[in-house]
């Protein structure tokens, strides 16, 4: 078994699903003979053929319609969007059909669609190719939202949503796509889609976070750890549903919490965490809820850009001012 | 200056207002028996509307959009299908989606805000009413797309507005449609109005049908008051398109006599006498004079016939009215496949606070 | 002085900005001789002409498109979307551009725009006409967020929004449009958009909502009253930029916060307002933080739509149990 | 059936591959001393372009988007605008930008990932480049309104590519010109290619100007590869727009020779052989030969011309080197006209954050 990166982990689990089940079907623009921008799709139309590895015209509203319709016949296509920029103009059809289909025909109608997207920045991208407005699908009813951290964690919760009977919204975090790599087996074993993963134990605080910040959170676990502070690490990877549970359980350990996300602060994912916290898990805590994030701000261009990421230093200021608290 | 291109639209029509064939007629038009099915579906249409308009104004419907004036677009284009095909409506093609099958009790139930009203019985895999207006043509172009992997010998129909005909989203699936020839008809119900905007302030466009243009297949005009036009270009756009030659924009001229929706009130935006004068034009009256003329109906006809279609309305809104009213948690239970846990928490709290306050029923 | 409701407000407001500055144009769909599907804008094209009311094709990406070239020539426009549930497609402009313009060319060009939309449930209406998705447009940076609760805030909150230099989401809850009625003075009279507005005080609990909330979370206040409980009931007005400062000093002072809003529980604004509250608010809290929220879950078609909406029994019931802790 | 519209398309060239007149050339053109000028903003372009992907090739730049083959595109509708007329480009119209006045170093620390890049010094009402495709035209709609609004003789022009006529919002800007006769110029650099989507795969329309008919308004074609055909249409365009005439979609007909960007490999879907072939038709190489035909321009010139650019580029990239690198809360402080509250906050804290690490300069 060889390490591979997390973009050739989503290829596995595209070509795998598309092996067992002929009705996966992988659309976007530019995956076909050039295997996406990103090479998520490489070798796919090789492969399983133009009938179900298609290039479609430049038009996002219409890549996430075609998916409706698509899945309302039985198909599951898995559509990429190339970059998550480009897909707010496809969130009218995610938030009043995708997610709606089901509910609104009584089940007669549903919509086993998979919408992927990388997203993100720190890779010196042009303008608009740096977004992260993962909360908003995530206020979207009757969708789920999944974000892989690491190639073993793509490969198995791509599987699970391609698998699911229900749209998802999968979201690539690219500065990772490349590096780390891993060793994943590729055994057809799909990750389940209502838990966080506890990437490392500790008892002296929590740190919950999804995506590629998952490095610079475990480098900051690391240094803690230097200093004799345990820190437990979550991968929310399913933002919704939501696991709390295995949030609440840990804080109800640690007594402290600090969510880091890229996304602005401002209505960010962090803050549904944190205010869960600050409902069921109040009684636990022994200090503030920290959340480490984006500003409020537009991502700025590539010369700024590392300003505005998160660093494992403003994560290791946020968890030493709580631990502060006693 | 060379020309490279160069394009027409053509226009059809069978009857005049006055019911009389202005050319041969298309086959299933030849025996004026065999078009007493679409009269009797404009029929039932305009006595349908008639209800759920008299149901709104007395508290016991929703918002609700007429097709009076339309209904030929309606019943030509639904009569042009098979029940294979697949029809994705807007929101009045009430006419269409009763002669794919759909129940009327469904519809009622749909703009009564009871979402059962969306599991027809019928058409399985016809779409719901789309609201959003111009959202569907996506869903038509991608389950037009699903035919055509599948090698099925099957077609969408996507029925859109004059006012849908400026939604880019119409457009970016049209031009999906003309690419890869996808088996799907489009029919836009011109009315001549999207609530107060006319035609001609949506597009400086001289037709509709040449939107069809753009995405590189044809587009072509009728009367869409004439049913045998609507019924004869839909059908062949539908044999067209089963057949893998691509899709086909059907604009059906006709217009919308009545206010927008039951919450519209179109004396705000234009004239009576402009109303008025397009009465004349309208479609029932066109195919009565026809079959008449024919012999083919009789005033006694009529009457059995608006007996009939009123007996069938009532008892159409009859079992609605007594429908019970779902369970508060059916709006969880429907949301996946599966409930999340965190919903179950949601559902098990609106069940209780529901079963204390005792609302079984609702309003 | 007579009173209006907030619908005259808002075309009261409007009448008063174009009065005043001629770069101020209305557009939108049917806004123009119909006067708009709820009449906000009635009578304006008489008043002031179709060159500066206008009714435009049917698209909405188009409708915010169209205004941020205006602003960037200056221009001051006030644009409708008819229903929130349609505004879906024109998230990409807000995003992408209106909330860019000013930071991407460095202050050359700027968005001074307002993009008007009715929201929220309760009357009843067709499927996808009810919806409140605020919390969306609050995650996007270089835009403000604005919700009146009553005429005479609609008048003033509007009025501001219009002379701001920045695009403002301007969120009108429907449900309230006609009744509750409240003297307004035409005084040209601006409200700031940059605090939360305090309309009860009371030092036992805080309840914080906005929009048509207000009512029933007044009208909970008015029972906890006859309860001996005085409740603090804060209307945030505008959600972006947030006043947190008045909600953070009224929770000092209760130690209880219960929050309600319409939007789907998860993701919703409310995340936002808790997460600060189990930051900065944390020492002061004595008790939970409560969301009461709509579900997240499609909001339901009105058969059902009643109890989707959060009720002054829901708010009255978060209020109590949180009084408990001591 | 009758026939209610027709419409053509019509395709224009003055110069052949080889530089020799196939019709009486346009006024502007007929003197060549007149025509060098736009020959040296395509060879200025082209070496721009090839400093641009040098320096990024050697991490001195972001991704860059070479226009190499298409200047003719950008020259010629750069020349034919006034200055009082707004362009609002895609990302690729640097040709187009500089005859506006955009500087060089601007656009390289654009690319270079500074927004400063975007705060021209020259065309201050000018649109920034414009990465989300297409989304750009409703903008320009918007701009020309605000003309016709105040009454003023302006025009708007937008610039987009073949790609960018499949979106939605791109037709939604288009029918709302047609309708409301906005002074707007759609200019479609028909360059073959989205990325790795030919042309043909991306609509079935036969001509990308035939888009235009479906929202009411004329659409032409134009060799892309030949300057004065480009400028020619392009400032008949904008005179009938400036005029009160409407809107014009000009297609211009080229090839993109070079990669899509400099992260694109565009040897993974196209054949080199066909690129190769396509170099025989490249603009530069055309206006010279007509040049040097009439005796107006000599191996000297071309000699000089190429020295001159060369260091005007050198000079712009060494200015752009040697910007120092904004302030970091920069990314603060042209967010809103007065920074709120909590955002002041969030910027001291940056401010401290990279004071304590010393961060004066960045990468
Ligand atoms: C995207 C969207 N925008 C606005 C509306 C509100 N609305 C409902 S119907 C309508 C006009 C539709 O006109 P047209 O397409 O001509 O269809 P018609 O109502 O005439 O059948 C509008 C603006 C909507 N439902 N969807
Ligand atoms: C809305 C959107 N979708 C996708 C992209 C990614 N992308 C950048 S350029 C491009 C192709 C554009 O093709 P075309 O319009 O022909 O312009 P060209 O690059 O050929 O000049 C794509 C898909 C984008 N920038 N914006
Ligand atoms: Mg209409
Ligand atoms: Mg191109």
């Amino acid at each position: 078994m060889t390490e591979i990166a997390l973009i050739e982990a989503v290829r596995l689990a595209m070509a795998r699903a598309m092996e067992e089940d002929e009705t996966v079907l992988v659309l976007g623009e530019d995956v076909g003979v050039n295997g996406g921008v990103f090479r998520a799709t490489d070798g796919l139309v090789e492969r399983f053929g133009d009938k179900r590895v298609f290039d479609t015209p430049l038009a996002e509203a219409l890549l996430a319609g075609v998916s409706v319709g698509l899945g309302a016949q039985g198909f599951r296509p898995v559509t990429e969007f190339q970059f998550m920029g480009f897909f707010y103009p496809a969130i009218d059809q995610v938030a009043n059909h995708a997610g709606r289909l089901r509910n609104r025909t009584r089940g007669r109608l549903s919509c086993p669609i998979v919408l992927r997207a990388p997203f993100g920045g720190g890779i010196h991208a042009p303008e608009h190719h740096s977004e992260s407005f993962e909360a908003m699908f995530a206020h979207i009813p009757g969708i789920r939202v999944v974000i892989p951290s690491s190639p073993a964690r793509g490969y198995g919760l791509l599987l699970a949503a391609i698998r699911d009977p229900d749209p998802v919204v999968f979201l690539e975090p690219k500065r990772i796509y490349r590096a780390p790599k891993e060793e994943v087996a590729d055994d057809g074993e799909a990750a389940p889609l209502d838990c966080c993963f506890v990437l490392r134990e500790g008892s002296d605080i929590t740190l919950v976070t999804w995506g590629a910040m998952v490095l610079e959170t475990l480098a900051a676990a690391d240094s803690l750890a230097e200093e004799g502070i345990e820190a437990e690490v979550i991968d929310v990877a399913t933002l919704k549903p939501l696991d709390m549970a295995t949030i609440l359980d840990s804080v109800e350990r640690t007594g402290r919490c600090v969510i880091v996300h890229e996304a602005p602060l401002t209505g960010g994912f962090g803050a549904e965490i944190a205010a869960r916290l600050a409902d069921r898990g109040l009684v636990n805590l022994t200090a503030p809820v920290k959340r480490v994030a984006g500003f409020d701000t537009v991502m700025p261009l590539p010369k700024l850009e590392r300003h505005y990421m998160p660093s494992e230093g403003r994560i290791l200021a946020a968890a030493r001012e709580i631990l502060e608290y006693s | 200056m060379t020309e490279i291109a160069s394009f027409a639209v053509e226009y059809r029509r069978f009857l005049d207002p006055d019911g009389q064939a202005v050319q041969p007629l298309p086959a299933f038009a030849q025996d004026p028996a065999a078009l007493i099915p679409l009269y009797r579906a404009m029929v039932l249409t305009r006595s349908f509307d008639a209800k759920a308009v008299a149901l709104q104004r007395t508290g016991r419907l929703g918002t609700f959009a007429s097709s009076l004036g339309q209904e030929a677009v309606m019943a030509g284009t639904g009569a042009a299908m098979r029940p294979e095909d697949v029809l994705l409506p807007s929101f009045r093609e009430q006419g269409a989606q009763f002669l794919r099958g759909a129940a009327m009790t469904d519809l009622l139930l749909y703009w009564g805000g009871d979402e059962r009203g969306s599991d027809f019985a019928g058409p399985r895999e016809d779409f719901p009413i789309c609201v959003p207006v111009g959202t569907h043509a996506a869903h038509a172009a991608g389950v037009a797309l699903a035919f055509q992997l599948r090698g099925e010998a099957r077609a969408a129909v996507c029925v859109l507005g004059d006012g849908a005909t400026s939604k880019g989203e119409v457009y970016e699936a049209m031009n999906l449609a003309g690419v890869w020839r996808l088996p799907v008809v489009f029919v836009v119900n011109n009315n001549q109005w999207a609530i107060s905007v006319p035609r001609e302030r949506q597009t400086a466009a001289r037709t509709l049908a040449q939107k069809a243009i753009a995405c590189g297949f044809e587009g072509v005009q009728v009367d869409g008051n004439d049913v045998i036009a609507v019924r004869d270009a839909v059908e062949r756009a539908l044999e067209q398109a089963r057949s893998g030659g691509g899709p086909t924009l059907v604009e059906a001229v006709t217009y919308r006599l009545s206010d927008h929706t039951t919450v519209d009130d179109a004396s705000r935006y234009r004239d009576d006498a402009e109303v008025s004068a397009r009465w004349k034009d309208e479609p029932i009256l066109r195919l009565r004079k026809h079959l008449t003329d024919a012999g083919a109906w009789s005033k006694e006809d009529e009457e059995q016939l608006i007996a009939e279609c009123g007996k069938e309305v009532e008892a159409a809104a009859e079992a609605y009215l007594a429908t019970p009213v779902q369970p508060v948690e059916s709006m969880f239970d429907w949301l996946y496949a599966e409930l999340p846990g965190d919903l179950a928490e949601q559902r098990a709290g609106l069940v209780a606070e529901a079963g204390a306050a005792g609302d079984a029923k609702d309003d």
